[in-house]
């Protein structure tokens, strides 16, 4: 519980998670789930550093801006992702590829 | 005590975060990542971060989870259609992301990270609000204005085409 | 008392000018067209003139002299003043346009009655009224040609008054350029004399020369030029084809300006800037007036519209004063300029009388062909018109230089000048000459001009029934002016011999000392120059000779006249027939409007065409716009260039490689998100795989 | 009065932002917002003139703030005898111009707009005392000029606007070689009042391409300015320009942007280039020879009126450059003749002024009379006298001071330049009073065939000048009349300023062997 690995390898399986998310989901919200988890693995990652760095505060400031930048992100993806799913009637990422040649 | 209630917390994170990854129910995933993103807060307090722990709480799972399970809500008719969808390659992405996760360990173990130990401070919430006003105040502004630009962006996207 | 005289100037200057004011801005609007304002102002200006007169004779001092001044433009160093000089010739000259202005206005309301433009034409007039004055009343050359130039767009706008005639346009448009062309002469006077002496003003300049800072070549320069503004006024030779196209203005206008007082401006000029014209220069001014003289009068005597012959005896006349300048006696000229004024105004006037006659009864015969001006459509309206002919007749003897009337005597005095320069210079025996045969030819018009206007018998017997004389509007004038063409009124108070010039207007010589009289020569500013006394005296001494030549010859132009129209011993056609090309080129007036319209006007207008051809067709098109085409076809070779090796070679070329590399690649662009972020994992892996070796 | 002169400067971009901000069809309301701009200026011109000292001679009311520190560059205002009386004629004319431009019918908007962007340039130009700064607003004015032109224009607008671009432009690349050259070789400074110490001195002692750099400045400089004068040889612009341009631009292109060529030259080439000066007199006395008698036989034939008023301006600037010559007559050389060199500068300064009013009124004239008759052929017309008299006796006032008659103020000024030179210059002088007798045949001669003779029929119900045409005309009217009579209000704001010039230009000159 104050050993630094420990946060580190929860972090990296978040990570290997999202990640398998992202590559994996074809619905467009559960590929935004994956990256927030992604997000999260990060955040966990700053904040483990600065508890372990001496605590150093910058860390907390980095996770604070990822999580605000989360907000706006899952903002502005919702909104594309409602868009696509009114001009096209699905958000399956896979089938929205019209900008393909 | 404290100890045991780490792993769980760990626990309850990682198969939460399994279960958002791997389930077919969108739904139910959302609801998974809402666990993933509490556990997630709880170790934040184990690494004496309360003010973080408290904006995890309060972005991520009463603004972020909320809004997805209003996509989800908004892109699916509940009547007609299950909440449900399909995966593609997981067989690859099962390998590759297994492989990456090896590899992202190997890192975490060989690396000789740089520690020190220090006390544990009563409260965090002054001296982060101090930095965000004075060393990164720019940063502040910047995202500030990201938000603003974000939720504009939003609004202009999801309005109805006239 | 020095205050009263600037006073009255500054009121005789601005009263007309507040008439031009109110005549153009309220004249259409006020009852009879606002003449009465125009009247009114004129005939204060006329009783302050009079005021101003009576009190220099009280006076009675010839030195009498003010001056006031006030800065005008001030740079620092640079200034110049405006200022008044009023001495005994500026109040004479301010009498004589306050009169001669009163009887024009007097007059024109009746021969301008019913005209569209009768306010303006008022108007116009005190404008004119008003720059006269200021040229008298100037005390520097600045405010001179100022003055001067505004007489000259006054002339232009009252001959032009009835501008719907292309001639009366014309003739307006040809005495402003002619002017000018005198003014340019004028300026270079003024610039020359100002870098040398610093001021404008005439005591100035005066005291510069005598002083030395200008002299020489550059001062006879410089009085020359001042006289070309002179020759330009006063219509001298070459400069005076305007005044003769001047007559189609009104004819008041012509008694006013054309006649008496205009014109009369460049012998004013000159006999102000007497003390500083050098010899050189004065023999320049001579023999352009002695020729002028004669010049004029042998066109005058072949002309037939009776203004014309009017004009050119103007211009004769003008040439006279000129003349006596030239010769020295400026006294005389200045002499000759005020009874000129009154007689040639009068015979102006008369003029004016008997072409509204004619105009009327050819109107009621409804006849719109027959020129009314043209004297072979007159004759015998002695008895139909007699104030106007016994006036005219009075004027014409004084022009003629009959003895009792004014003219014999200052006729006299000038060629008394002439004669007596003559005999001490008599390699200019020629100026005395053209002094007596324009006298000559002068009495021979100027009673062939009554003889055929209002002797003999009617050239149109149908008209004679309808002339009548004028109203008493034109023949007050008339008859005023007619009686001060009698000798009487310029001998007082010293004598009243007939026969002497000797008066208010012409000092006696005693002694080697001038006595009595208004106008005493100033001895000349130019160092070395022989002096006025000198002058007078030799003039003095000639004087009995004079006239007796000048009666000779006056009696032989009268007698010819009477011969050759009267008696008709001799036929005026066989004369003419005779006489051969000396008789066509009178009558053509030496061709001079053809020769300078085919050698100057058309000339200069094709070299204006050819240099707005060079400007615009050529320089323009061809080498400005070369720059431009020579850039056009730089731009051309660079964009070939670049077109082809940079953009088509070099460029397109590297975009077909990468279009090639694409395509061979395209097969990985799935368009699936999933897919791509595989990619990026496994290159991830691939990455830190490799790093881990 | 703090910052009066920046908002001269800004008042019109003001303008032109609640302009844009007027939805385009509301034309009343955009004309009237111009109107209230300009006469704002106008009124705040009318200030500063009333509070402007004119016995002092040297800059006033001077504004600086840092704007590029690292090249030196500020914003630099301030305003002398030279400047002012600019000032106040740009303030009225465009004041005046968009009463002239009231008719206009297409795209009222952008007119409007680009108009009070010209306005802000010209301002800038006259007020700014740093050379970058005088740049800038030297070429912003050429854009909204560009437009108005090719826009607003005659049948042959876009020649006559790219021609005008293009000629511009050339003068202006050559400026800001000389200005690049003055700031490298004088210590790396744009401001103007800097350079007018420093430059006489440290130019004299540079060569380039064995050259001195005072002759190499002066001439790149000089054809700048000489474009806009315009001075014969780059004069070809100038009638096309006028000729295509609608009348209120032509307005403010005679009225004012000429203005600007002989206000830099007296501004830049006679403050920095002393010895320049003395270089180049009689050149410039010539050039004026030429562009007196070339403009004038130029105006001569011509056939269009308004192409007529405009080679009157070539030949009315001429005036002014053989004035401005005369300025040498002050230097021990012509015997320290001060009067010649007050008289000189002060006419040629005198001339800017009062060929702005002229020359302005006359094209408002001409603007009238082709608003009417819809061609400007003076051959076209005739006999108008009787059927527009008020009219007619306008353009009668207009011609009288275009060609010198006293009692307007065109006489004074020519008379001043004449006067001033003629100790010098004898000889160019002489031969330019033929100026005096062209500008009289050409007015003359135009205005007998336009107005005198029968009526023409076809224009037998042309109406009269109306009264917004005369409220444009009245004013410039009376400012050429009250100034014909009574110079001294405007000789009194420049006198000390030309004697500050004129004792620079002397005692700065180093005599160096050039």
């Amino acid at each position: 519980m104050d050993q630094l690995n420990n946060y580190l390898f929860i972090s990296a399986i978040l990570f290997s998670l999202g990640v398998f998310g992202v590559m994996t989901r074809r619905n467009g919200i559960a590929v935004l789930m994956g990256v927030e988890l992604i997000l999260n693995s990060a955040n966990l990652n700053f904040v483990a550093f600065s508890r372990f760095g001496g605590m150093n505060l910058d860390g907390h400031i980095f996770g604070l801006i990822v999580i605000v930048l989360a907000a706006a992100e899952a903002a502005v993806a919702l909104a594309i992702v409602i868009n696509i799913y009114n001009n096209l009637n699905t958000i399956n990422v896979d089938e929205a590829s019209t900008m393909k040649e | 005590m404290a100890e045991m209630l780490f792993w769980l917390i760990a626990a309850l994170t990682i198969a939460s975060a399994a279960m958002v990854v791997l389930n077919n129910q969108l739904l139910y995933s959302a609801i998974a990542l809402l666990f993933t993103l509490f556990g997630v807060a709880g170790l934040y307090i184990y690494l004496w971060a309360d003010f973080i722990a408290g904006v995890q709480l309060l972005v991520y799972i009463g603004g972020i989870n909320v809004l997805i399970i209003f996509g989800i809500m908004l892109t699916n008719r509940i009547s007609s259609i299950r909440l449900s969808q399909t995966n593609v390659q997981q067989g690859v992405g099962g390998v590759v992301s297994f492989w990456l996760l090896i590899l992202v360990s190997m890192v975490i173990t060989k690396t000789p990270w740089y520690q020190t130990t220090s006390a544990e401070p009563s409260s965090t919430v002054r001296e982060v609000g101090t930095l965000l006003m004075t060393k990164y105040i720019l940063p502040f502004e910047a995202i500030s204005l990201l938000l603003l630009g974000a939720l504009i962006g939003a609004a202009l996207l999801s309005r109805e085409a006239s | 008392m020095e205050n009263s005289f600037i006073l009255y100037s500054l009121l005789i200057l601005f009263l007309p000018l507040l008439a031009f004011v109110i005549q153009i801005f309220f004249g259409k609007r006020l009852p009879r067209e606002g003449d009465w304002v125009s009247i009114g102002a004129i005939s204060i200006t006329l009783i302050l003139a009079i005021t101003m007169f009576v009190k220099m004779l009280l006076v009675g001092d010839p030195e009498f002299k003010h001056e006031a001044s006030i800065v005008w433009l001030d740079m620092g160093a640079f200034t110049i003043s405006l200022g008044f000089l009023v001495d005994n010739i500026t109040i004479i000259m301010l009498l004589i346009v306050a009169l001669i202005s009163t009887c024009t206005h007097i007059f024109s309301t009746e021969y301008l009655k019913g005209d569209i433009r009768y306010s303006r034409y008022f108007g116009y007039l005190g404008l004119f009224t008003f720059s006269m004055n200021g040229i008298v009343l100037a005390n520097n050359l600045m405010s001179m040609y100022m003055f001067w130039e505004l007489v000259g767009v006054s002339s232009y706008l009252l001959i032009g008054h009835w501008f719907e005639k292309d001639s009366a346009a014309d003739a307006s448009k040809k005495a402003f350029l002619t002017n000018r062309v005198g003014d340019i002469g004028f300026f270079i006077g003024i610039m020359l004399i100002y870098s040398a002496v610093g001021s404008f003003a005439f005591t100035d300049v005066f005291d510069g020369v005598a002083s030395g800072m200008i002299a020489g070549t550059t001062l006879t320069f410089a009085g020359v030029g001042l006289f070309m503004g002179a020759m330009g006024k006063s219509s001298q030779f070459p400069l005076h084809i305007w005044l003769p196209d001047a007559m189609e203005g009104p004819t008041p206008v012509s008694a006013l300006m054309h006649a008496a007082t205009m014109v009369a401006a460049g012998v004013y000029l000159t006999v102000r800037i007497f003390p500083i014209l050098t010899p050189d220069a004065l023999l320049v001014v001579a023999y352009v007036g002695g020729f002028t003289a004669l010049f004029a009068a042998s066109i005058a005597i072949t002309q037939t519209d009776i203004k014309k012959v009017l004009a050119y005896s103007t211009v004769s006349q003008l040439g006279y004063m000129i003349l006596a300048v030239g010769t020295g006696v400026y006294t005389a000229a200045f002499f000759h300029l005020l009874t000129h004024a009154m007689f040639k105004a009068n015979l102006f006037y008369g003029s004016g009388s008997v072409i509204h006659s004619m105009h009327h009864a050819l109107h009621e015969k409804h006849d719109h062909e027959t020129d009314p001006q043209d004297m072979h459509n007159m004759g015998g309206f002695k008895d139909k018109m007699p104030i106007t002919y016994w006036s005219m007749l009075i004027s014409t003897m004084a022009i003629a230089g009959v003895p009792l009337f004014s003219g014999f005597l200052s006729k006299d005095a000038i060629l008394a000048g002439t004669l007596s320069f003559a005999q001490h210079h008599p390699e200019h025996l020629l100026l005395p000459l053209f002094g007596f045969g324009a006298a000559l030819m002068t009495a021979f018009y100027m009673f062939r001009m009554i003889f055929l206007t209002f002797h003999g018998e009617p050239k149109m017997p149908e008209l004679i029934d309808d002339i009548h004389e004028s109203p008493k509007e034109m023949t007050g004038p008339i008859v005023l002016l007619g009686t001060l063409s009698v000798y009487i009124w310029y001998t007082l108070p010293n004598n009243l011999s007939p026969m002497s010039s000797y008066g208010w207007f012409n000092p006696k010589l005693d002694n080697h000392n001038f006595k009595g009289g208004l106008v005493h020569p100033i001895d000349s500013s130019v160092p070395g120059s022989i002096s006025a006394l000198e002058i007078a005296e030799h003039a003095h001494h000639a004087h009995h000779m004079a006239m007796y030549i000048s009666i000779a010859v006056a009696a032989i132009g009268i007698f010819l006249s009477w011969f050759i129209y009267i008696k008709k011993g001799l036929s005026v056609n066989a004369l003419a027939e005779r006489a051969g090309f000396l008789y066509r080129w009178s009558f053509n007036k030496y061709y001079f409007d053809e020769n300078y319209n085919k050698y100057l006007y058309q000339p200069t207008l094709r070299l204006a065409d050819k240099v707005s051809w060079l400007d615009w067709e050529l320089y323009d098109k061809y080498f400005i716009n070369g720059f431009g085409r020579l850039t056009n076809w730089a731009s051309k070779v660079t964009g070939k260039f670049d077109f082809d090796v940079i953009d088509q070679l070099l460029v397109d070329g590297t975009g077909k490689i990468a279009n090639l590399i694409g395509r061979k690649f395209k097969g990985v662009q799935t368009g699936k998100l999933q897919n791509y972020v595989l990619y990026v994992a496994a290159g991830v892996i691939i990455l830190m795989v490799i790093q881990s070796f | 009065m703090d910052y009066i002169l920046s908002w001269l400067i800004w008042l019109p971009v003001i303008g032109m932002v609640a302009i844009a901000f007027i939805p385009r069809d509301k034309e009343v309301l955009i004309k009237q917002s111009a109107a209230v701009t300009t006469g704002l200026q106008f009124v705040l011109t009318l200030v500063l003139w009333n509070n402007f000292d004119s016995k002092d001679g040297s800059m006033q009311f001077k504004e600086w703030a840092e704007w590029i520190p690292s090249f030196n560059i500020s914003y630099y205002l301030g305003v002398d005898g030279l400047s002012l009386p600019m000032v106040i004629l740009t303030g009225m004319l465009f004041f005046i111009g968009v009463f002239v431009s009231w008719n206009i019918k297409k795209a009222v908007k952008g007119y409007f707009a680009l108009f009070l962007l010209l306005n802000t340039g010209v301002m800038g130009v006259f007020l700014s005392l740093d050379f970058f700064l005088f740049y800038i607003f030297w070429e912003v004015m050429l854009l909204p000029m560009y437009f108005l032109i090719g826009m607003w224009g005659g049948p042959q607008r876009e020649y006559a606007a790219i021609k005008f671009f293009l000629y511009t432009l050339f003068g202006s690349v050559l400026m800001l070689i000389g200005i690049l050259g003055l700031y490298f070789s004088c210590g790396k400074t744009f401001d103007i009042l800097e350079l007018t110490r420093v430059a006489p001195e440290a130019l004299s002692s540079i060569m380039w391409w064995g050259m001195s750099a005072i002759k190499v400045i002066w001439i790149l400089l000089f054809i700048g300015f000489a474009i806009k004068v315009p001075v014969f040889p780059f004069h070809t612009w100038l009638p096309l320009a006028h000729v295509e341009a609608p009348t209120a631009v032509s307005v403010l292109l005679a009225g004012i942007l000429l203005k600007l060529g002989v206000y830099g030259i007296i501004r830049v080439n006679y403050g920095l280039m002393p010895d320049g000066v003395y270089w180049f007199s009689y050149a410039l006395a010539f050039l004026g020879l030429i562009n007196v008698v070339w403009g004038g036989l130029c105006a001569l034939a011509q056939k269009d009126l308004k192409k007529l008023v405009a080679y009157s301006s070539v030949n009315h600037m001429g005036y002014s450059l053989i004035g401005m010559a005369a300025v040498v007559a002050a230097g021990e050389a012509h015997g320290a003749n001060l009067k010649a060199a007050q008289a000189g500068l002060g006419g040629a300064v005198f001339q800017m002024f009062n060929h702005g009013t002229i020359s302005a009124m006359l094209f408002i004239l001409v603007g009238v009379i082709y608003e009417r008759a819809h061609h400007r052929e003076i051959e076209g017309f005739g006999g108008l006298a009787s059927q527009m008299p008020v009219y007619t006796g306008v353009t009668a006032v207009a011609f009288f001071a275009g060609l010198g008659l006293p009692g307007l103020s065109g006489f004074i000024s020519e008379a001043m330049c004449f006067i001033g030179a003629f100790p010098v210059y004898k000889g160019i002088v002489i031969a330019s009073t033929i100026g005096i007798l062209l500008n009289a045949a050409y007015f003359l001669w135009a205005f007998q065939r336009i107005f005198f003779g029968e009526l023409n029929e076809k224009y037998n119900d042309l109406p009269e000048i109306n009264r917004l045409e005369l409220f444009t005309v009245i004013p410039l009217l009376v400012v050429t009349l009250f100034l014909g009579i009574y110079p001294a209000p405007y000789l009194d704001i420049i006198s000390s300023t030309m004697d500050t010039i004129i004792e620079h230009v002397v005692s700065m000159a180093t005599y160096a062997s050039m």
